[in-house]
């Protein structure tokens, strides 16, 4: 890898500084554990790192007074899965955050810096787009506030401009019957890239047992992780039933745009979804309070 | 451009400043520069755990790590896990149960099932496969290493709970 | 059982435990030598490609840059002999070419440059200023269109080799192995039941998590000094002085710790690229690879198609066997395609045989040992269609293998007769085990078996014993240690000389301090270098009973030994470590010396046992329960020899379920541990393992390898277990999860075609 | 005398015959017998007077002779040599 120049940034100021005052192509670095491969596999070359370590801003999970959720951008993956807060009120966040790589790399990365990487198969962005986040962004023309589902535009690309850095991630307060779960399909049970990924997330009336909202995102099917809104809008409205899963699952595999390459072909990986869905619709329809057995009809609840 | 730059490192226990330059790891710091080659290099991209130290806490691949983001930091290595010539238990349990064939990958293994016994005391065999999954062995399978695990555990509980009542 | 022995069979900690559990070890990347350079090598980025031009000029003048060497920098050699390369032998003309490439580039990663420089990095930058120019080539991709007249030939010189005699066209197929039995349509026509089937399967990697590593020092006497992790320092030594064309006594090699082999690492590809370096510059230079280096640029182990058929008499006797194999070498000749012709079908006793072996080269990286090289591909096809037909005839799958299995006198697939072997014995011990015939429950879950053949090798091993004031004895030996064969050892001597282990310093010595040692391979070590050992101790009674003749005052014909007693009549007696640390009073030191070589071979058999869980919705597989059973012959240290069992179960694992090089038009896809999915500690279960104890016909306490013939059966017992779970034979190998749903799927409308038919 | 086992694949040379009985007190001399009894078998044997092709092997009594060496070790009077393809691995 070519050498650069590491500005370790005290502040969002100083490192938004030292990004915008760079002469070539620089780069935040949280974890690394996605830039430092890209950087000595020759994939990325850049001019300047600007460390974020030290930046106190972007390291916190903070439960809010109204329930919602914010959590710094660089903060790794185990401070957000151990957060007693995150266990009991965002159950779908450690879905994804407790699977992104090894234990190793849990220490390290972080969901800021999982949702920059903006890679198709990032385990923790179909969970952010189904708990409708927000990212807080600042860069040299001050603060804006971006919604997860438009964040990544392409394969490692986002709305982010070069001298603007992601501060926070913002979850709305969860409220009472809805629930979602994160599953991805890998070979192994650890250490891979999904092959295909999706988060289901749904509120339920308890008393109709109808779905009154729901969220379906997937990953790894697409050029980004991929909302499919045409399936989420089959199951509103909809009791629940096995039925209307199968349906949303269907609509989701119709919808996923994969391609086929070393992890996996694309009919595969459409299959995956649809069997991702209904597993994951299950698994937040419980999650939500509503007895499944009562759905089941026959659908495996697998993992 | 970027010429070295200087960094301070708590390695077991050891006050190191050095000069680094900013594109190398903390793994290639630690073997080349500080010479602690415990510390093994097996992929370069964290898929091997083999690297594996202990930084401000937590078990990390310092293969993924730049050095200049360990300034400041505490690192544990191998090297540092044992008290002077007393042997860890982890150590003593993996010599015990043959957990260690070629013995490339141990370092990393003796790390991550540290940083696991610090926080789980009592794991059961799927905690540790969980906690190790981060971590490849091409000799053992696995087995010997899962029991070493948690044969030290149950030492290391004794151990402390004759502590507690002496204490 | 009460064992005979007060050493062998013990569970001690081994010897150079402490040094590896507290990170001191010194292994391949770990040479620290003052004025240390650093190698960088750059490799062809075309799988197949004539190499125009190189311009090394904008390296060489990079700061930091010690030296630049190319292919013009190696002796040119052109003799065909055979060399030694640990388990398989290269052609000597081949040989540089996987250290540097010279005119033409063969595999995608061979190298085609190399920089010397004063840090990795910089030697890693300037490497990318080297411009080379390429032709590229019609890339050769797979074994089957390899071998059709059409296709591009990769050797304009190579000729197809069988034992009626050479070929005059040139080819890709570089030999044709022929084995025959009987006669082969008679056998099918006696048949009552046939399967045949095809099976696919694709390089897979050794794994070893150490990459290869060298750091060699000129010297301006001509002499060259190296330090690498290798599994045979003379078999290094060897291949280096072909290479360079030297003379070997001129070459040094230390062998460092080693960070796993399993075949793969007998070869110098750095090591060679180091010294040309370190000659140029007169410093140290060190070379170590990168992972993706390492899965594109070393040897994999070999794939291949298989076409097998057999057929049975109802009653269980197998009859006949056809066998077509097809093993990719790589770019040069060298497939295991001769072991898989042996292996796969010698432990039945099959009248009427015929087998076809060819190896093929392509376009990829050059095969080399894997664990039972050549067996395991072969091992799935076998044990696969030997399950199918115990289905068919609805016998029980041990009870059909018991039918026909080998036992001593019997012959192999090659003609020669086997000696004292274990696999009845074996496979009663797996009816009897309380995993055969625990109940299996829950819905696609199923229970394989299969069996597995490996000769074994003997070889040559060279041991000296010395002797230090305190009683204590030195062993010395030249067998690197890759999974505590040092324990082993020691524990031999230990247990002949009558001294505690503790007493006993089992070391590995470099090529210059020892006789010549064949490598750590073929599972021989603790066979063919414990037989050295052996005769080591004999030797050094002798000597030690002279010596304590003397001090006991006695002649030596009175002299017995003992449990570590000298003893003369029932009066006198005296401890071997009192003998010892008297030598300089009794005559001075000596050293004993073991030398073994002609030994008979002493095969293993083995088998795997197999629990397995399938989602028939992703067609993702589970091993629930697993167990290993191998005749051992009598196992040292029983720990380490399960670990020997567990280590090859899971590698066989993960090249039954998810290991495989991906190629597209000769480009590896997947060069990482990443997608290169070997299994982790949350993939498995326990490996529980299972030893039989049927003594080898030579060696002392009928020791048998034990490293190699664990990897052969688990692709074929899960195959059998999907079956049993699922109701589908799988044919390729990795049985992926998207392959198993994939072979539902076809499966699923097959059935369905058929209902409509019928209905 | 030794008794040679011929491979299936060079059984034309031999007439069909399968074990061939050689006098001579080494692995040399017995193959040369043969050689003499059956001169077809030359070629496919040796590439030199004293070299066999390396891709063959001989086992003198269940032990590997390698085909570059050992063409000097004795043989006994009731021992059993087999032809067999050299192997690559293990």
């Amino acid at each position: 890898m070519k050498n650069f120049e590491f500005v370790a940034a005290r502040s969002v100021d100083e490192a938004v500084a030292a990004l915008a005052q760079s002469k070539g192509p620089a780069r935040p670095i949280a974890g690394g554990t996605d830039l430092i491969v890209q950087l000595s596999e020759g994939r990325r070359t850049l001019d300047r790192v600007v460390g974020l370590d030290h930046v106190p801003e972007l390291h916190h999970v903070s439960a809010q007074s109204d329930g919602s959720l914010h959590i710094g951008a660089a903060t790794p993956c185990v401070s957000i899965y151990s957060d007693l807060d995150v266990r009991r009120a965002f159950p779908m966040l450690v879905d994804s955050t407790s699977i992104v790589g090894s234990v190793q790399v849990q220490s390290r990365a972080s969901l800021g810096g999982n949702l920059c990487n903006a890679a198709p198969s990032g385990d923790c962005i179909p969970t952010l787009i189904c708990l409708d986040a927000t990212a807080v962004v600042v860069g040299a023309k001050g603060r804006r506030e971006v919604r997860v589902d438009s964040f990544c535009q392409a394969p490692g690309r986002t709305v982010l401009a070069d001298d603007e850095i992601l501060v926070e991630l913002r979850i709305p307060a969860p409220v009472a019957h809805e629930g979602g779960v994160y599953q991805r399909f890998i070979p192994r049970n650890e250490m891979d890239i999904a092959v295909a990924g999706a988060g289901s997330w749904v509120r339920v009336d308890p008393q109709s047992k109808v779905i009154t909202h729901a969220r379906i995102a997937l990953a790894s099917v697409g050029p980004t992780p991929l909302r499919i809104v045409e399936a989420e809008e089959a199951l509103v409205g909809s009791e629940v039933s096995q039925e209307a899963i199968e349906r949303a699952a269907t609509i989701a595999r119709d919808e996923a745009r994969p391609i086929s390459d070393v992890r996996g072909s694309a009919d595969y990986r459409r299959h995956l979804v649809q069997v991702l869905v209904r597993r994951t619709l299950l698994g937040a329809l419980q999650r939500a309070g509503i007895d499944t057995d009562r759905v089941k009809g026959g659908v495996a609840l697998g993992g | 451009m970027a010429g070295k730059v200087p960094v301070r490192l708590c390695v077991n226990g050891s006050e190191y400043e050095i000069l680094v330059e900013p594109r190398q790891t903390l793994l290639e710091v630690l073997r080349e520069e500080i010479q602690l080659p415990g510390s093994k290099e097996g992929c370069g991209n964290g898929n091997c755990g083999a690297c594996s130290v202990m930084m401000d806490g937590l078990a990390s691949n310092s293969c993924l790590i730049l050095a200049v983001q360990a300034d400041g930091k505490e690192i544990t290595t191998v090297e540092g896990l044992a008290d002077g010539m007393q042997l860890h238990p982890l150590q003593q349990a993996f010599l015990e149960e043959a957990a260690l064939q070629c013995g490339i990958c141990t370092p990393g293994f003796l790390i991550a099932a540290n940083s696991l016994l610090k926080k789980n005391p009592d794991p059961s065999e799927a905690e540790v496969r969980h906690h190790l999954a981060g971590n490849l062995c091409r000799c053992t399978g696995y087995d010997k290493i899962v029991r070493a695990v948690l044969k030290a555990a149950a030492a290391m509980r004794a151990e402390s709970s004759k502590e507690e009542v002496s204490a | 059982m009460a064992s005979n022995y007060r050493v062998i069979g013990t569970r001690p900690i081994r010897p150079d435990g402490y040094g590896k559990v507290t990170g001191k070890d010194q292994y391949g990347a770990d040479t620290f030598l003052p004025g240390m350079l650093y190698a960088k090598v750059l490799r062809s980025p075309h799988p197949h490609a004539v190499i125009k031009r190189i311009d090394t000029s904008k390296a060489e003048a990079f700061p930091g840059v010690e030296a630049v060497c190319t292919g013009a920098d190696f002796p040119t050699v052109t003799s065909d002999e055979a060399i030694d390369s640990g388990e398989e032998t290269i052609s000597a003309r081949f040989m540089t070419a996987l250290s540097m490439a010279n005119h033409k580039v063969y595999y995608k990663g061979q190298p085609v440059a190399a920089v010397a420089a004063t840090s990795p990095a910089v030697a890693a930058e300037a490497v990318g200023l080297i411009e080379v120019e390429y032709e590229p080539l019609p890339a050769v991709d797979d074994v089957l269109d390899a071998m059709k007249p059409e296709a591009p030939l990769l050797h304009g010189d190579l000729y197809t080799e069988r034992l009626t005699g050479e070929e005059k066209r040139p080819s890709n197929i570089a030999k044709h192995i022929q084995q025959s039995r009987g006669e082969i349509e008679k056998g099918f026509a006696e048949a009552e039941v046939i399967v045949e089937r095809e099976f696919n399967t694709q390089m897979v990697h050794q794994g070893y998590i150490e990459p290869q590593a060298a750091t060699v020092q000129a010297s301006p006497d001509g002499r060259l000094t190296v330090w690498t992790s290798t599994q045979g320092a003379w078999q290094i030594r060897t291949q280096m002085a072909t290479i360079l064309d030297m003379p070997e006594g001129r070459i040094r090699v230390i062998p460092t710790e080693i960070g796993g082999g399993f075949g793969g690492k007998f070869t110098p590809y750095v090591a060679p690229v180091a010294a040309v370096l370190s000659r140029k510059t007169g410093r140290p230079v060190k070379a170590v690879m990168k992972r993706s280096e390492v899965f594109q640029a070393t040897g994999p182990g070999s794939g291949g198609y298989i076409r097998l058929k057999m057929g049975a008499k109802r009653d269980g006797s197998i009859v006949a066997a056809e066998a077509f194999i097809a093993y990719d070498a790589g770019a040069f000749p060298g497939s295991p395609v001769g072991a898989a012709c042996l292996t796969g079908l010698s432990p039945y006793t099959i009248p009427h045989l015929k087998i076809d072996g060819y190896d093929v080269v392509t376009n990829h990286p050059r095969v080399k040992a894997y664990r039972a090289p050549g067996g395991t591909p072969m091992g799935m096809a076998v044990e696969s269609v030997v399950d199918e037909i115990a289905v068919e005839l609805g016998m029980d799958p041990i009870d059909l293998r018991l039918k026909n299995a080998v036992g001593p006198g019997d012959r192999m697939t090659n003609g020669v007769a086997y000696n004292s072997i274990g696999f009845k014995e074996l496979l009663q011990a797996i009816k009897e085990h309380p995993h055969y015939t625990a109940p299996l429950e829950g819905e696609f879950v199923g229970r394989g078996v299969a069996c597995g053949f490996w000769t074994n090798g003997s070889g040559t091993s060279t041991v000296h014993l010395n002797f230090n004031p305190d009683g204590t004895v030195n062993l010395i030996e030249g067998s690197t240690d890759i999974g505590g064969s040092r324990a082993s050892m020691a524990m031999i001597a230990a247990e002949e000389l009558g001294l505690d282990l503790s007493e006993v310093r089992p070391q590995v010595s470099d090529t210059e301090s020892l006789g010549y040692n064949d490598g750590t391979g073929g599972s021989r070590v603790t066979y063919a270098t414990g037989v050295a050992v052996y005769r080591a101790c004999k030797d050094a009674l002798n000597e030690l009973k002279s010596r304590a003749a003397i001090l006991l005052e006695v002649d030596e014909a009175a002299v017995t030994f003992s449990g570590g007693i000298f003893r003369a009549g029932a009066a006198k007696e005296i401890r071997i470590q009192d003998v010892i640390k008297q030598l300089g009073k009794t005559g001075g030191p000596f050293e004993a010396r073991g030398v073994s070589g002609s030994l008979q071979r002493a095969p293993a058999f083995g088998a795997s046992l197999a629990d397995v869980k399938v989602d028939p919705e992703t067609g993702k597989v589970q091993i629930l329960r697993w167990t290993q059973f191998q005749d051992v012959g009598k196992a040292i240290h029983p720990a380490y020899v399960e670990g020997q069992l567990q280590g090859g179960a899971v590698q066989g694992i993960g090249w039954g379920l998810s290991e495989e090089y991906s190629f597209k038009d000769g480009h590896m896809l997947n060069p990482s541990f990443l997608d290169y999915r070997m299994p982790t500690a949350l993939d498995l279960p326990m490996i529980d393992t299972h030893l039989v104890e049927v003594p080898a016909s030579d060696g002392p306490y009928g020791v048998r390898g034990v490293g190699e013939v664990c990897i052969v059966p688990p692709p074929g017992a899960i195959a059998n277990a999907i079956y049993r779970a699922v109701g589908v034979r799988m044919t390729e190998l990795p049985m992926k999860p998207e392959c198993v749903w994939r072979t539902l799927q076809t499966a699923q409308q097959e059935q369905v075609s058929e209902t409509s038919q019928a209905g | 005398m030794a008794t040679v086992i011929i491979p299936s694949v060079m059984r034309s040379a031999t007439g069909g015959v399968e074990a061939v009985h050689v006098p001579g007190g080494t692995v040399r001399a017995v193959m040369h017998g043969l050689v003499a009894q059956f001169p077809e078998l030359g070629s496919k044997l040796f590439y030199d007077k004293d070299q066999l092709h390396h891709y063959l092997a001989l086992f003198v009594d269940g032990i590997e002779v390698r085909a570059s060496q050992g063409l000097y070790a004795q043989v006994s009077e009731d021992a059993e040599i087999v032809i067999v393809p050299a192997l690559s691995g293990g």
